[in-house]
């Protein structure tokens, strides 16, 4: 795939913007600035970044927990989030929820359940009032390998290949649910072979291969637009951290991480960009610079909003309230 | 006006709201093709075509998350449940996706569940079952249960209008039994109103669905015996129209509350826990809940005649709370 | 597979009884004299015949409704059958459930819940259990081609195939759920292709030949009993009737019933015993004989039997109540 | 006696009865080699193995219903759901399969379910709910809510042994913030009866779990005033313990139904009912129910506060009540 310039830059810079906004989540957690839980993406950025990124401005991601990138490449800007992560009024949801349990329909963003793999038949819905409405639209839904152990994904891909709808089903595979490796999680080899079952065709990718991971989405997404139906994406990849900044995870062998250290995707991705000739060092700092004003006039932003008053949360239970 | 059965109502809504609105469509097991275990849709598949009646998999889960997801990008989906008995495994995305999408991130969720529900058909534990109770503790739901053909028109209208996910239950046992006259013109019954389908001046009986005419017969018995009781029909079961009961009951003093399903947490002891904040000063007797004991439904004939309340229970407790 | 004639012969047996008891079910429906609705498995007896025949007495299944070839085989005797039907206190569940909704533990028959698939994890419990305590015994489940669809399937043969629990899945492809085809059902040709998620083997037997799929259901049994995990057999076959008593079938093509009626398991296994000389034509006759006075008695023992009292309905809802 | 706390409390009784009893096992995420997301499991799979310790899947339908088949074997499976919010996903195997067996054919059906609820971890909606309300109207359920190390102990081990499907509600605010001695010796709290933790003449304050402690605290405060509150610990849910109610109202004559659920259609609403029909005798004012209100659990700081019952909350009912 021939990807221009200025979407090359544009992976490395939403690849590196996921990083940097989620080292600070990380610094603000553990400062107790951010209540709750603080989980982020690092090392597998480049699942959310790339199937985001290879998104026309009228599809619809149904994101889940791991995808700040994709977030942030929708549209979602580092204020609005950050003040989500410290619960002020400016947050995407205004405080009512936390981190990126946020959706913001108007920029095709559906607000991620905690319960894994319920957003995989919403993408169905939404794929299929695309197909019913004639639209050359497409949904694209991503969990985790844990997730899809779950029944609404089998009921989701299932009904997805009947209908024939243009939705494509990201799998972010980071060899760990919670501290279930995937070897107790499930008895196939990878996670793609799920997709037989319902004769979806399927990818794997190497997930911290942004390129790879936005080539291969594009490709679904022109395949489901054109009325071919849905694709499942598996990305290989690996959780650098614990499940969430609480979890120190010893369950995970060490040399794995020493591994997959090496390839940690926004190196993988200078790497390439640089020595394909497509940026310079320069160019990448330059980016990078920009990145860390963005990210500190994000936090004064979101230190300076307001609370939301303990009685708006009596607001907005109905949409149409009696 | 024309006398169209209950089943016939909820038939002429979703037709003429599929055919006012174009976001509107169906989803749900054997509804399409062959026009639904009830034939609530028969001949839908021939007029709509098959996108707008669409034969799912049988996965409840499945099929309403979508409707859930159609929802969110404007459409107006319609999910029938072939049976109430098993939206339970749909309940996850009902109550965690569907009901708290618009609190959490502003989703709007259109949704219409139809729910077939209540004993009738003597289908035992799995084909019997009113489970409105799940879903009464579930902020950001609503649920409506009509006990007539013109509620049932009205209701559905105004739920399928509504920008909020809404149960729909309806009563198998009214399906083909009762009769009543409706416009022929549009209209639509408002969601959050409950109805005096009887009034009265002792006692108020306050009811929904199919207990309604258990109430509507015991008052009659009543009657003779110099016992006027007003009949209120919930119509909405959440959210509850507060000042409804409680203009009732101001009324009256007394009160019973009829239900189907079983006792304890249902929609009756949200009912008596509101009179008995609210209405304690004008309250001038106990409140009696008449509903099914709890126990799964029972197969059997005699038992399955024991389990469900009966006019003659109404009878009797009218009389205690008269004689209090 | 060899197998010994008195075991073709009990094979010939339960699929006579099923027969004949549901068409006596089917009478009584139609008299108004069955409450509720009347599901059989007409044309498809082989299906259950087979799969329970080949258990052995420790072995435990979780059936589904169109499984009364099951509950026979399992010693589900035709005097509480009948009255369970009716509704008698001596019937199987003593009035609490109606037709095969119901489940004897000493039998090692568990009670079948409507919701389909739901017996499917239930059954994988029972096989783990016989996995902690070291017991050489099998769990089977089956379920129809629709009941694959729902989220308990996948759930329940993932685990099963992580665990290598002792479960056999046997599956009822009749071609229909309700009034839905196959084809509106599932993107795939056979439900088998379902397995493949799950590492699990699986067969595809002809669900009219009692023997290939009692066969097949012995050897994945072996296997489980081994310890080397589930298999999914899928069965084909048709059925011959409507969904239940009230549906006409319409929308089935004509055709493929008619084509279907030749390939009767019954008329199949009397052919095959008879021109395999493990039988007479007169032996037949006995067993038929035998098997209809079964049912006379049966029935009369049902008619004879009292209902249960109104007040029975409160009994029994908790193992102890408080 | 040695000092425990409430989440130390649990993990001993799942100890004890897993060493007493070798049918007794557990199944959850992340239980096994890693000791569970709040670390009750700790150090058990070292000590009891995989086998009976279960890593499952990501999968509470199918974990939920393999323990149900466990049971039917004999076995006595205590499922953890890592949050009890995700219960929802096990929902239809655990009131149509796990509640209804025993009834409908006999299937004796010894499961616990092990549920983390409410708030306390600033969770938002999906990590702080309360959903007791969801199996209140399930007959063949049974639930239980314990406050303190005691009861947490005593009501699991009682649940363990129990015959029937038990939802065993662990209050996560409580895990190590509330301390407490308990025996050396083994002991079971029986299910099916509440407790009067502070005994008072004025009030009664119907409550369970963590709201108890608000109850104790608003008692204190209370004092001061001269107005006595008795407090009475529900512990087990379903089935209520209605003498247990009662005695209590009998003697004051009034009561507070507190608790963290949303409002409507909660325990709450059914302790209200049954005693407007059972004591509207001896009451003598309106019955007040305090509890979040109906919403989704809020996430920021404020708002959460805003919506979980407060101290003073109680303390305000409490004069109105002692004024009436
Ligand atoms: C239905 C459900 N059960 C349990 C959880 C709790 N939980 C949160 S994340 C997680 C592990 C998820 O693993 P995976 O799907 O592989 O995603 P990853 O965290 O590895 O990206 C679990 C068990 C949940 N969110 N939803
Ligand atoms: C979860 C669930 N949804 C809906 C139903 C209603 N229902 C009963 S049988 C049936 C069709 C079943 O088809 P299949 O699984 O192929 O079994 P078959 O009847 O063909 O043997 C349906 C939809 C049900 N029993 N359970
Ligand atoms: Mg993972
Ligand atoms: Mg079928």
């Amino acid at each position: 795939m021939n990807i221009e310039k200025k979407d090359l830059l544009q992976l490395y810079y939403y690849l590196k913007l996921t990083r940097r906004i989620e080292d600070r989540v990380t610094a603000l957690y553990r400062q107790g600035r951010i209540l709750g839980g603080a989980w982020t993406s690092n090392g597998m950025e480049a699942i959310s970044v790339g199937y985001a990124c290879a998104l026309e401005k009228n599809d619809v991601i149904a994101p889940y927990f791991r995808d700040m990138g994709a977030f942030l490449a929708r549209g979602i800007t580092p204020k609005r989030i950050m003040a989500q992560y410290l619960g002020k009024k400016t947050g995407v949801t205004g405080g009512k929820e936390g981190n990126v349990h946020a959706g913001d329909i108007n920029l095709g963003v559906l607000g991620f359940p905690s319960h894994l793999a319920d957003n995989y038949p919403v993408a169905v819905g939404v794929a299929l009032s695309f197909k019913i409405r004639g639209e050359r639209r497409v949904a694209a839904a991503c969990t985790g390998e844990g997730g899809t152990s779950r029944g609404d994904f089998h009921e989701a891909l299932n009904m997805a290949s009947v209908w024939k709808v243009p939705v494509v089903f990201i799998c972010n595979n980071n060899q760990y649910a919670y501290s279930t490796p995937v070897r107790i999680q499930m008895a196939i080899k990878d996670v793609a072979e799920r997709a037989v079952a319902y004769a979806i065709p399927s990818e794997i990718v190497d997930g911290n291969d942004v390129v790879a991971v936005y080539s291969a989405a594009k490709k679904a997404y022109d395949r489901a637009r054109a009325g071919d139906g849905p694709t499942f994406i598996e990305c290989k990849t690996m959780r650098m951290h614990g499940h969430s900044e609480h979890d120190a995870a010893k369950y995970v062998p060490r040399e794995l991480l020493e591994e997959w250290k090496k390839k940690d995707p926004i190196i993988n991705m200078e790497r390439y960009l640089i020595s394909n000739k497509v940026s310079t060092e320069e160019e990448l700092v330059n980016i990078d610079g920009r990145i860390k004003k963005e990210i500190e006039e994000a936090e004064e932003f979101a230190e300076k909003s307001p609370l939301p008053e303990g009685k708006e949360a009596l607001e907005g239970v109905y949409a149409s309230p009696i | 006006m024309a006398e169209v059965t209950y089943l016939e109502a909820i038939s002429q809504a979703l037709d003429e709201e599929m055919t006012r609105d174009s976001n509107v469509f169906l989803l749900g097991e054997d509804i399409g093709y062959y026009g639904g275990a009830f034939r609530v849709t028969e001949g839908f598949y021939e007029k709509f075509g098959q996108w707008r009646v669409i034969d799912t998999p049988l996965s409840e889960s499945g099929f309403t998350g979508a409707a859930v997801g159609a929802a969110l990008m404007g459409m107006r989906p319609v999910v029938e449940m072939q049976f109430a008995d098993f939206i339970s495994c749909a309940f996850d995305q009902i109550v965690n996706v569907a009901a708290k999408n618009f609190y959490r991130w502003g989703g709007k969720t259109p949704i219409v569940i139809r729910a077939p529900f209540g004993d009738s058909v003597h289908g035992g534990a799995f084909h019997s079952q009113c489970p409105e109770g799940f879903f009464f503790n579930v902020p950001g739901l609503k649920m409506v249960a009509p006990s007539n053909p013109y509620d049932a028109k009205g209701l559905l209208k105004a739920s399928i209008r509504d920008d909020d996910p809404v149960i729909y239950f309806e009563h198998k046992f009214l399906y083909r039994r009762i009769k009543g006259n409706i416009p022929d013109e549009d209209y639509v019954v408002p969601l959050g109103k409950a109805k005096v389908v009887r009034e009265g001046a002792d006692i108020s009986v306050i009811t929904y669905s199919a207990m309604v005419h258990v109430a509507l017969e015991a008052a009659q018995v009543l009657e003779a015996e110099g016992i006027s009781l007003e009949v209120v029909d919930l119509r909405t079961l959440l959210p509850l129209d507060k000042n409804g009961i409680y203009d009732s009951v101001k009324k009256t003093s007394k009160a019973i509350i009829l239900y189907e399903a079983t006792r304890t947490g249902g929609v009756g002891a949200e009912v008596a826990a509101l009179l008995s904040e609210d209405m304690f000063d004008h309250l001038d007797g106990p409140l009696i809940r008449i509903s099914a004991p709890d126990t799964p439904v029972p197969y059997s004939p005699p038992m399955e005649e024991f389990y469900m309340p009966r006019v003659e229970d109404v009878v009797k407790a009218a009389r205690r709370l008269a004689a209090y």
